[in-house]
């Protein structure tokens, strides 16, 4: 049993995650109020990577990605990144792939949101920052809680981009999904099946202990 | 001085209200605004708090100007100092009483000014609660107090006592009184409750369909008729019955109720829920404190 | 740890997993080079190696791709074929005895074969229906995998009662000992070359690239191919070099 | 005949209140509860309502029992025929003014009445619009509206009027008693307005800390004294000034203001906001009526 | 070029999301209002089917809709429904694969909302049918648009599941994003951009076109 690729997999998923908060809070507070006339084309272009099929939107980035293109070669000279065949790589292609469940539902939190916390809070001199951290935020905890779990599941599941991206390359970006995939191609179902338990297990494990701390469950049988 | 120009059309359906007011504070005065529901009362206070823009208009307070729509200057609402209270309340969800006003308050004040506004609105056992469990009065007085935490230059307090009852609202008329004097605030009130009105503020500004239509001392402009050692009262009818050939007719004034008897032809005149005015014709009251 | 350089990265086709670990197993013995495979189908591995993929040499599962990446200079030598592939009808089923002329039974609902534009396999299929012209009659019981290995798991899951797959497969843990197969006449259907290219993405492998290349289509090698289901000569007579 | 009996332990961070009340209410009487505020005057018309649940009680409205812990009756709200004007509105954001009236209407009223009604509340320029556009006495308007056009048998008010100014308050409260006399309807209100209690009630209970503490015709509970020809009234001390040895004070009796004139001795006793009892030693009244 | 798998794609998209529509709102219903102990346990069940990579769920659903098992068998003898290389199948299998993108989103909206809403609705008498119909649902518009949006871009998307489910049958289960696939493997990228840019052009009208129309700009520019 080779534990690299779910370790390789549970670090993916996490920082992706986090990236992905500090990247959608920003989009998602723009979207939320902003009054603008581009607003519906940036709301629109932020669900596109999800119309792609994943090997395809993998494709497209692995071109752009490739130190033979301007970007890839910019950020190759300039930056020293090798996007293509790291771990760097697989996560930017993570976060591109699930902003949109990220996004989303924070912009729809806000938007829910009375706009009267957010008066009396500017009215008590408070900057746009600290309003944001400690009143908008704290009071859209389901729909930052949404995005959170849909970005998390899916980068473990996800796969395709991952693949075309990443390349396969046992130790740093063979993460379990692909792992899985290769078990069930070349017919070894044994270990695919043993690999999907684990992994199934460990994200139910993580899931439901985040469902209970939030509903609350964790709090009233300790007491 | 805070002068205060303000013109916009408030967007409606139907009926249009055009607001177009102008007026000028002292320092240190405590002004009401008055009028019927939907005047314009909370739409001026947001214009001047910053948080609706005003189609036309100019806001200078003291030197500063905060906003005036021909050079395009309008300061962002942080950088009024204003402490608000909101009609809805606006209590933050996510946090206790004590982390609302916690929150609330700049770095001038201090842990034991905000005990003593606790205690003050008598929320010390509420202190660890959020605001989702509290009653309408409860949320209303961390309303204020977490207005009165901030210390502001101008406090604006949006009908901040209507859900309280009689008691608690005599103390805190008093208390804001007290806050109001002794931090030398600019106090700007909304109110509809007329003896609230006449003992707190120096200064009153009737509203209707977004226009001034009086303004001066309130007890002048509310009671129409000059203060006078007369002992005459305006009540309304409760009841009225028949005795024999005269109408004994209670009449409500204020909180006291009392009996009045009238002739048939005056009797017949009367009916429940007219306004009257009673009058003595020679009087030497007496006077008793009530402890 | 060793570091990604020292090491021989041979780009695989996922068909070819098995009967490559063996031949990288007794390649590792006899050279005492270091080897890492990395698995995939082979048109994400051509797509990889266009975006500057660490690949040092590249074992397809057609011949297409190879030659393709030689014609656009991600190679500093021609394509070779190492070894052909063979067809077989395969059943999961446990009465269900495969053969080409009744395939139209009642109880065959579906036939999976590869895709004929993305899997050789699936070409080879192609011709051999085409050939024995029963393809229009069974038409509407094809289903189709993206690779042979989207067929077998067609065929496995017991969906497909019958399908055309490579015979490398029967090898493998998963269904060796199972079902029924039998091969199909290599008459029928143009051989299915695999072909192999020494890449130039890095040249600092390239001495054992070109080792591993000699020992590909050494005896030894063949013998391991032949074990797996291969031939590695053509009953056609190919020229192993292509143009 | 609505016979209510609840005990509930309403959940609290610290200082647990305990609601411990038994009360009945004969068909077609408007009651009042009265109490400071977080006394659990909303949390019984919760639990009247069905939107919370008693630790222990009965509610039996005629011959139905609509609640009873013991036997496990518990009516969801829905099959309890009552109108409900919620202390913070509880307006849908998604409909209009007229939508909301609409939607509230069971089968048996129709649009004329909803018309009346809207004419009534004085909204008629509004009712194409979004309850968010609304100013808060509008918004409590909307409220009362929609109460009113389901014709429930229990009609049940938290603090219907407390946004309004003083002249579409009376006004309301005309119109509520109208409606309640008209549709024989029994009618539960939560005020802290003492002259709109008296003037619109036929019972009164005072809580106090989940309790009742005082029950029984509002101007007795409230006044505390009976109604008598005596010309008294309680007033607040708005400003006292010194002439030479005399005092003359100013004090607001309900919303008029009359001066009176204290000695020395007196008026030493004396300091703004105190409440006294002013009384003439004799005194033959006039009244007139003002239009 | 060859239209039917684009016209296959929204077919698919369409009534899937209408489908979830009709699951995702109950069960949002239920996950936001329920005080059962169940509830975490459920909340992380239906993020489960984003853990798997989607082949390898595509793989253990193709097991058990296999008229061979006894599920599948079932389906096949009494319903005379065939799951595997149908339309149907497909069906089925994105409307399990999309469901938490509906779900969370739909359920973070209610639990946002104020419980006095639901109050006054219930007091004049509304069942909890029309309560939820005319009173919840279009308060939380945002939500529900988010719901909608993230289910319809994503069955757009898939692909893994639909491939494994469907076997690739033109006309009838070749959707776009496999038609895309194919060209990328078969290396006729110039085919592959084609579809890729068509699918792509026609999801940005419609998605630009539903956020339009919801942030009023359409009504804006009408009047
Ligand atoms: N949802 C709740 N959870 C816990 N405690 C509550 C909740 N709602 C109210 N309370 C508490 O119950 C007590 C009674 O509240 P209630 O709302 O009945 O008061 P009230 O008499 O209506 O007051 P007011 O006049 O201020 O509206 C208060 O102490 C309040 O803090
Ligand atoms: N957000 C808004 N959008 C459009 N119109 C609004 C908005 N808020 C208030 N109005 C309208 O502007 C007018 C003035 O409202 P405002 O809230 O200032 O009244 P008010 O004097 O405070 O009344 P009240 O005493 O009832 O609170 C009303 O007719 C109201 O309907
Ligand atoms: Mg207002
Ligand atoms: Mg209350």
């Amino acid at each position: 049993m080779d534990w690299t690729p779910l370790i390789l997999t549970f670090k993916l998923a996490f920082i992706t995650t986090v990236l992905l908060l500090f990247i959608s809070v920003p989009v998602a507070y723009w979207l939320a109020y902003s009054k603008s006339r581009l607003k519906p084309v940036m709301e629109t272009l932020v669900s596109m990577p999800l119309v792609l099929p994943p090997t395809v939107l993998g494709f497209y980035m692995l071109i752009a990605f490739s130190p033979s293109n301007a970007f890839g070669g910019f950020l190759d000279k300039w930056l020293g990144l090798r996007l293509v065949f790291s771990f760097e790589g697989l996560i930017l292609a993570s976060v591109i792939y699930s902003l949109p469940f990220m996004v989303h539902p924070i912009q729809s939190g806000f938007s829910n949101l009375s706009s009267s916390l957010k008066d009396a809070a500017y009215v008590m001199g408070k900057s746009k920052t600290t309003t944001l951290f400690r009143i908008l935020l704290p009071n859209i905890k389901p729909s930052l809680l949404t995005g959170i779990i849909l970005a998390f599941a899916h980068t473990i599941g996800e796969f395709g981009v991952v693949l075309m991206i990443g390349g396969n390359i046992s130790g740093k970006t063979k993460v379990a999904s692909i792992a899985i995939y290769d078990e069930v191609e070349s017919l070894n179902y044994v270990a695919a099946n043993t690999y999907s338990l684990i992994l199934f297990s460990i994200t139910f494990v993580i899931l439901l202990f985040v469902y209970a701390v939030n509903g609350g469950f964790i709090k009233k049988f300790w007491q | 001085m805070i002068d205060v120009q303000l013109q916009k059309s408030l967007k409606a359906a139907t009926g249009d209200l055009y607001l177009d007011v102008e007026f000028k504070i002292r320092r240190g005065e405590l002004i009401t605004l008055y009028g019927k529901s939907g005047a314009g009362k909370t739409s001026i206070f947001r214009m001047i708090a910053g948080l609706l823009d005003p189609d036309k208009g100019r806001i200078d307070v003291d030197e500063f100007v905060w906003l005036d729509t021909e050079k395009k200057i309008n300061l962002p609402p942080q950088r009024r100092k204003i402490g608000f209270v909101f009609q809805e309340y606006a209590l933050f969800p996510n946090m206790t009483v004590l982390e609302n006003l916690r929150f609330a308050r700049g770095k001038q004040s201090d842990d034991l000014f905000i005990k003593d506004l606790i205690d003050i609105v008598d929320l010390g056992d509420l202190q660890n609660r959020k605001p989702d469990t509290l009653s309408g009065g409860q949320k209303q007085r961390v309303a204020l107090a977490r207005a009165l935490v901030q210390k502001p230059e101008i406090l604006m307090l949006d009908e901040p006592l209507s859900a309280l009852d009689y008691e608690i609202r005599n103390k805190l008329q008093v208390y804001i009184l007290q806050v109001h004097k002794e931090f030398d605030l600019t106090t700007i009130l909304i109110s509809h409750d007329i003896s609230e009105i006449i003992k707190m503020s120096d200064y009153l500004i009737e509203l209707d369909r977004g226009m001034i239509i009086r303004q001066g001392i309130p007890a002048e402009v509310l009671t129409n008729h000059n203060i006078s050692g007369k002992f005459q009262f305006v009540g309304e009818i409760l009841t009225i019955k028949r005795q024999d050939f005269i109408f004994i007719i209670t009449v409500l004034i204020g909180k006291e109720i009392i009996k009045v008897v009238a002739d048939e032809d005056e009797g017949k005149k009367l009916s429940i829920c007219d306004k009257v005015l009673i009058a003595s014709k020679a009087f030497n009251p007496i006077i008793h404190k009530i402890d | 740890k060793h570091s990604q350089k020292s090491r021989l990265t041979i780009a695989t086709s996922a068909n070819m997993k098995l009967a490559m670990k063996e031949i990288v197993n007794s390649f590792e013995k006899e050279q005492d080079i270091e080897c890492e495979m990395i698995v995939g189908s082979s048109g994400k591995l051509t797509a990889q190696i266009r975006g500057h993929a660490p690949f040092d040499v590249f074992v397809s599962a057609n011949t297409l791709y190879p030659e393709e990446l030689y014609r656009t200079g991600y190679s500093d030598e021609k394509a070779i074929v190492y070894a052909y592939g063979k067809l077989i009808l395969l059943s999961m089923k446990k009465d269900l005895f495969p053969d080409l002329n009744n395939l139209n039974r009642e109880e065959i609902n579906h036939i999976a074969l590869g895709n004929p534009k993305t899997a050789p396999y699936g070409t080879a299929a192609m011709e051999v229906l085409k050939n024995k012209k029963i393809f229009s009659e069974l038409k509407d019981k094809f289903v189709y995998g993206e690779s042979v290995s989207q067929v077998n798991q067609f065929i496995l899951s017991g969906v497909a009662e019958v399908g055309f797959t490579a015979k490398s497969v029967i090898m493998s843990p998963g269904i060796k000992d199972k079902g029924h197969w039998i091969e199909i006449d290599s008459s029928l259907y143009n051989p299915i070359a695999q072909g192999f290219i020494v890449l130039n993405n890095r040249k600092d492998h390239l001495e054992e690239a070109k080792k591993f290349r000699d020992f590909l289509i050494s005896e030894k090698a063949g013998k391991i191919l032949n074990t797996f289901g291969y031939s590695v000569n053509s009953s056609q007579k190919v020229n192993p070099v292509l143009k």
